[in-house]
């Protein structure tokens, strides 16, 4: 355990740890590019300059072990003037179209300017000109005249999703980041090459152009996509969410996340939810609030008796399942409560790195809530209960994702048979329309709207807050069973649209304001 | 005057064959080296104070010196990929005696403990490999390579590998990621490639020159070695004698030989109404010295670095006074920018930059600020990257423009050089 | 700004300040049906004032020599915009030279406070306050104007050019 | 179709043994390839690699675009680079270069229209003491004046 002092302080790190990871740990400022933690070292950007006492030239820090007694500085003049024509050495051949770039606002360039940048410009040639708008694959485009060439993309492609499609041809300032013609950026984790880019090179195509993102604020929750739970941050604002990134997570997910976890923000926005409950009695159907649907809904569920069942997808929180779990078996007085699983053929595959094959957050919390109740029920009772008549009324916890459920229609038709559904969804799925009898489909809050806990495949309990509200007068899962064992409920006031900018502490906002003030002015809902 | 250690025998043609080498005594060495312990010819080429003939002029025993005890395999590689502009020395041993570099080679095998060897050469000399890979059959066939050699129970493979036109690939780590199969990017040190070179497994380097050296070090002794030469750079080395002189060519000298004889005598000085004007000293990448430096320089590592500039690899480049210096800077700007790896940022860009500020004076668009944004940028280049390609391309501008200003100045001014008097834009495209 | 009430006895005294200003109105008056040439007033909307070119008024989206238009929708307006009025949607353009340019860009012309922060933040010259400033209209929606208002309105006459040419400078890769 | 013949596939599949690392074989398969395709590298070519050598295309692609020595164009006949570094430049290198094109009407990098030759700028060969030089395909040809280039360029067919 050597012992350093960086910038007068001293600290203590463990053998091997680089000077710049001792920084990272202590949350002290250093300029880099190329270095990331998730990847290994490349120190080609060469702007993290330190200066250690007892060596003449300026080191960087990205490769430099820190050994015992060592004495780091990264704020002297020496250091300040190398990074100063580091940085300018970045810029001389950056075409400087941050009004059209996307990752204007949150851009490494930017940002390292701000502090070390030169504010003189001497480079009066012109520019090395390089392709722009290059299509790599499906989700990413390249501008090469905006990269600076820190490999971190290729280093990715290379190190972690190991599959080999980028590389760095040519040399000398021709050097550009490519594809082989037959071979594009094609796979599951493609998108994390834009995230760690610290310039505007790679841009995504699903985010390319819709928003600037001074106009983004940035929660951190979730992600519902699978049973791994990766920690992800959400980008919003009062039009909807635009982008969903992942944020480093020891335990579950590192620094990275996959592809399909990123569109998983798509089906929350308002044009893919049901804002309004609807009512299916006789042949149409009737809109209706939901709060007032669900308390409609009630006299059916409380009439229902034993022939009342619950099916229940694994897509809900802990603290969700629990409630409408201890409703219906303690109020409603019914153990017909089923789990719906989606795909039981790949639900424990695995490809290695992120992916899992149980698209379900929360299918393990389920899963305990049941057991935690003593109930254990199979999916064959349920077919046979509506075969046989002895289910009348079925209140379905539909699934919120619902990509990945290619059975819906088939199950509606099953549920048909029922008489009485009540459909509990927050996304829209047209398979619901074909509900027929007396049928209620009641809109949800979907993952982003609601606090809560889901217990991933290894058991990890993964907490999140709620990020925003897109459909105010959707109902959590819990007021749902209250509301439809015909209890009173108050709706809490955080639920209030209007008093969104006190919860979450501000700190969101607060960083925002440092980082940028339009956000503070502008992103506030 | 000349000192023929190593190139005595060779103008001789029978010499590039195994049977000619032989008969001067060829091999003899290796005989009794195969009967030292590895750390006692390490001792002895310690002794000698043999320095690296590549550039760096890095004490050889010392980097041998810095392998880890320990029992992982090792490479020995020999670095024949010879850029540097004005260099042809090693082209020259080679075609003319590559047993004795095998036969270095094999000696420093063993002294390294590696198994296994590769002579990197750069693939322009494309008939310099055919010549080396007959040589290496030869020494195959003889039982000089391969199991058990001369039945030492050393065993010793070693193969060529052909580059293919990259300048950096002379840079060692570069060549190492050349012969992984890489781009030949140079590669982050620590850790070095003592440690953890080719293959992630302990390597050491050398140049040609080096490893052929070893031979008449371990042949005469230390001792006798050392008397060569002066005290800190003991020993002869090949100069490549090129520029305007009448005889360029390579001349093998003891170090410490002084420059001026080098150029007049054995170059046969400069061709008629002609006076010196500047020298290179060691290759493109050593800063250039004007003629009155060149006076009193002596071919030594010590001197050279004194005068602020460095033996390299031993090419001499003279320049005559009807040369301009701005077109010399923008040739050498030029092939830095083409061969900079591009993996440092300050070299890449500041390669570019400096060539095109360069070329921009030289078309006649210059500034005066330019001269002196030359100096910024190159003074911002050094030692900053990972290898030393950014320094050898900033080291000539700095020393160019510093010692030569009145012709960039002029040159700037007027928009046409004050030597030849008509501006150069035409010769650069 | 604020009412100054005398007190006391001075209210009194009003009528000699009415007195007063009813000469002045007189000497106007009469001034202006003898010397209509010096009248100060002008018959709105038959005639019309002529501003300076420089006047701040209705916005204009000046427009490239192949008649698009420049406006690369960086939002940077949008941004700095203090009411809050400017609307823009981006899409990618075909040409990959463009690259980004605005599908809708609307000023809402009655939240606009004619500041002129949209100019200055704009830089790539493509909005500009031009010289008009009448603005009739008889519903709500006739003040949103679009890009076909802003850029290509008859008086316009096919849209205005800006003496910077970027795609000339974009050749010689400044 | 570039289709790798039998021979240089063997040849190949040699070099994928003969060194220690998998990917050391990349620079001479690339050699052979070249050869094979007329002395330059199509995408095709570097894909035929990919396949026979199974590695990754970028691998040997970026390998490919750092070397000067894979021609990235058609080249005719007979390549003729010419150095233009400082010890040929010092020597009316780059004056020979720049006859060497009138002569043969061509500029830099292209090719003739008979396809005989191409002309190129190289840097340093190794043959300064030597210059200017030039180098026809493998072959080096030094102490030149641009009469004697133009007739070793003459007898080459």
């Amino acid at each position: 355990m050597p012992k350093c002092t960086i910038n007068g302080k001293e600290i203590e790190v463990k053998d091997g740890t680089t000077i710049i990871e001792a920084m990272h740990h202590h949350d002290m400022h250093i300029a880099h590019y190329c270095w990331h933690p998730g990847l290994s070292v490349a120190g080609v950007c060469r702007l993290c300059m330190i200066e250690i006492e007892g060596m003449p030239r300026v080191q960087i820090a990205c490769n430099t072990v820190v050994t015992e007694g060592m004495k780091i500085n990264n704020t002297s003049q020496k250091v300040k003037e190398a990074v100063k024509w580091g940085l300018d050495f970045h810029l001389i051949n950056h075409p400087l179209d941050c009004p059209i770039c996307d990752q204007a606002g949150e851009c490494g360039l930017q940002e390292q300017y701000m502090e070390y940048g030169k504010y003189d410009p001497e480079m009066a040639e012109k520019k090395v000109k390089k392709h722009k708008v290059v299509d790599l694959g499906p989700t990413v485009v390249l501008d090469s005249e905006r990269c600076i060439l820190c490999s971190r993309c290729v280093r990715f492609t290379t190190e972690v999703s190991k599959s080999n499609e980028l590389g760095i041809f040519n040399r000398g300032d021709r050097s550009e980041i490519g594809t082989f013609e037959e071979k594009p950026l094609n796979n599951k984790y493609s998108l994390n090459t834009v995230d760690i880019c610290p310039v505007g090179a790679l841009t995504s195509k699903d985010f390319r152009f819709r928003q600037r993102v001074w106009y983004l604020k940035d929660a951190e929750t979730v992600c519902n996509g699978c049973s791994t739970g990766c920690k992800v941050q959400t980008f919003f604002n009062k039009e909807g969410l635009f982008r969903v990134k992942p944020v480093y997570d020891k335990e579950v997910n590192g620094y990275w996340m996959c592809d399909d976890g990123r569109d998983l923000y798509k089906f929350v926005n308002r044009e893919h939810r049901y804002l309004k409950a609807s009512h299916r009695e006789g042949s149409g159907w009737t809109q209706v609030i939901p709060g007032a649907a669900a308390k409609e809904a009630a006299a059916a569920v409380t009439a229902a008796g034993d022939k009342l069942a619950l099916v229940l997808t694994g897509q809900y929180t802990v603290e969700e399942y629990e409630k409408i779990v201890s409703i219906f078996s303690k109020d409603l007085k019914t153990k017909k409560i089923y789990h719906w699983l989606n795909n039981k053929e790949t639900v424990n595959s695995f490809d290695g790195l992120l992916i899992r094959g149980d698209k379900n957050p929360n299918t393990k919390g389920l899963l305990q809530t049941l057991q935690k109740h003593n109930i254990s029920t199979a999916w064959s009772e349920l077919e046979s209960g509506l075969a046989s008549g002895a289910i009348k009324t079925v209140v379905v916890a539909g699934p919120e994702n619902h990509a990945f459920f290619k059975d819906i229609e088939e199950k509606v038709q099953l549920f048909n048979k029922a008489g009485t559904v009540i459909w509990l969804q927050a996304a829209k799925n047209p398979a619901l329309e074909k509900l027929s009898g007396n049928a209620w489909i009641i809109p949800m809050k979907s993952y982003v709207e609601k606090d809560g806990t889901f217990i991933n495949h290894a058991g990890q309990h993964r907490k999140f807050k709620r990020v925003t509200t897109v459909v105010s007068e959707s109902l959590t899962l819990g007021e749902a069973a209250e509301l439809l064992a015909g209890h009173q409920i108050m709706v809490k006031p955080e639920s209030n649209l209007l008093v969104e900018a006190d919860r979450q502490a501000d700190k969101v906002t607060v960083e925002h304001r440092k980082k940028n003030e339009f956000v503070f002015k502008r992103g506030a809902l | 005057m000349e000192m023929k250690l190593l190139t005595e025998h060779y103008h001789k043609d029978e010499f590039r064959r195994l049977d000619g080498y032989k008969k001067f005594g060829g091999y003899e060495v290796l005989k009794k080296a195969l009967k030292m312990q590895p750390q006692q010819i390490i001792d002895e080429v310690k002794a000698s104070g043999l320095r690296g003939r590549g550039g760096a002029g890095f004490p050889t025993g010392t980097k041998w010196g810095f392998l880890p005890k320990n029992n992982e395999p090792r490479y020995l590689l020999c670095n024949a990929d010879e850029g540097e502009p004005g260099t042809y020395k090693d082209r020259l041993m080679m075609e003319r005696a590559p047993h004795q570099l095998i036969e270095g080679m094999i000696i420093a095998g063993h002294a390294t403990c590696s198994k296994k060897g590769y002579i990197y050469i750069r693939g322009e000399y494309n008939y310099i490999i055919l010549i080396v890979e007959h040589a290496l059959e030869e020494a195959y066939k003889a039982g000089l390579l391969g199991k058990n050699i001369l039945g030492s129970g050393i065993d010793f493979d070693l193969d060529v590998y052909a580059g293919a036109g990259a300048y950096i690939c002379g840079e060692e780590t570069g060549m190492i990621s050349s012969l992984e199969g890489k781009k030949g990017q140079p590669k982050l040190k620590p850790p070095f490639p003592a440690v953890q070179g080719y293959l992630r497994k302990p390597t050491i380097v050398n140049n040609v020159e080096t490893l052929a050296a070893v031979v008449p070090i371990l042949r005469d002794g230390a001792p006798a070695y050392k008397k060569i030469g002066t005290e800190k750079s003991p020993g002869t080395k090949l100069f490549s004698l090129s520029g305007n002189v009448v005889r360029p060519g390579n001349y093998e000298v003891p170090l410490g030989f002084p420059m001026k004889d080098l150029i007049y005598k054995l170059g046969g000085g400069l061709r008629p109404g002609r006076r010196l004007k500047a020298v290179i000293p060691g290759g493109s990448s050593a800063p250039v010295i004007t003629a009155a430096e060149a006076e009193s320089a002596t071919l030594d590592y010590e001197c050279l670095a004194q005068m602020g500039t460095m033996l390299g690899s031993g090419a001499v480049i003279a320049i005559d006074d009807s040369q301009c210096m701005v077109d010399m800077l923008a040739v050498l700007t030029h092939f830095y920018h083409h061969e900079s790896c591009g993996q440092c940022t300050p070299c890449r860009e500041g390669t570019g930059w400096l060539n095109k500020v360069v070329h921009s004076i030289v078309e006649g668009r210059g500034r005066l600020q330019d001269i002196d944004l030359l100096v910024k940028v190159a003074d911002n280049m050094k030692g900053r990257t990972i290898c030393a390609l950014s320094d050898a391309a900033a080291l000539p501008v700095l020393s160019f423009v510093t010692k030569f200003r009145d012709e960039f100045e002029f040159y700037v001014r007027e928009g046409r050089s004050k030597v030849k008097g008509v501006s150069h834009a035409q010769v650069h495209h | 700004m604020s009412v100054v009430q005398r007190t006391g006895e001075v209210r009194k005294w009003y009528m000699l300040g009415i007195l007063g200003g009813l000469v002045i109105t007189g000497q106007h008056l009469l001034k202006n049906l003898f010397q209509r040439k010096k009248m100060m007033t002008i018959n709105y909307p038959e005639e019309k004032y002529e501003y300076s070119p420089r006047f701040k008024g209705n916005h204009v989206l000046t427009v490239k020599k192949d008649g698009s238009l420049r406006c690369t929708a960086c939002m940077l307006c949008a941004t700095n915009c203090p009411a809050e009025c400017i609307t823009i949607v981006a899409a990618e353009h075909e040409d990959p030279s463009v690259e980004k340019y605005p599908i809708h860009y609307e000023i809402d012309i009655l939240r606009c406070v004619f500041c002129g922060f949209c100019e200055e933040a704009c830089p790539v010259d493509a909005v500009r306050m031009g010289p008009e400033w009448q603005t009739p209209g008889r519903s709500g929606a006739n003040f949103q104007y679009g890009i076909d208002y802003l850029a290509y309105r008859p008086q316009l006459k096919g849209g205005i050019q800006t003496f910077v040419d970027d795609e000339e400078r974009h050749k010689a890769g400044i | 179709m570039f289709q790798l013949s039998q021979a240089g596939k063997d040849k190949i599949l040699k070099e994928l043994n003969r060194y220690e690392a998998k990917e050391s074989a990349i620079i001479p398969a690339l050699y052979i390839a070249q050869q094979e395709n007329g002395g330059w590298i199509s995408d095709q070519v570097i894909e035929r690699l990919s396949e026979v050598m199974s590695l990754p295309v970028a691998r040997i692609n970026e390998v490919f675009q750092f070397y000067t020595m894979f021609n990235k164009k058609p080249v005719g006949r007979h390549h003729v680079q010419v150095c233009c570094n400082i010890s040929c430049a010092l020597n009316g290198g780059r004056e020979l270069a720049n006859q060497i094109c009138k002569e043969l009407k061509v500029g830099y990098d292209e090719v003739t229209e008979d396809g005989r030759f191409s002309v190129t700028r190289v840097e340093c060969l190794g043959s300064c003491g030597t210059a200017p030089m030039m180098q026809v395909n493998d072959k080096y040809y030094e102490n030149l004046t641009p009469e004697s280039a133009m007739n070793i360029l003459r007898g080459l067919k």
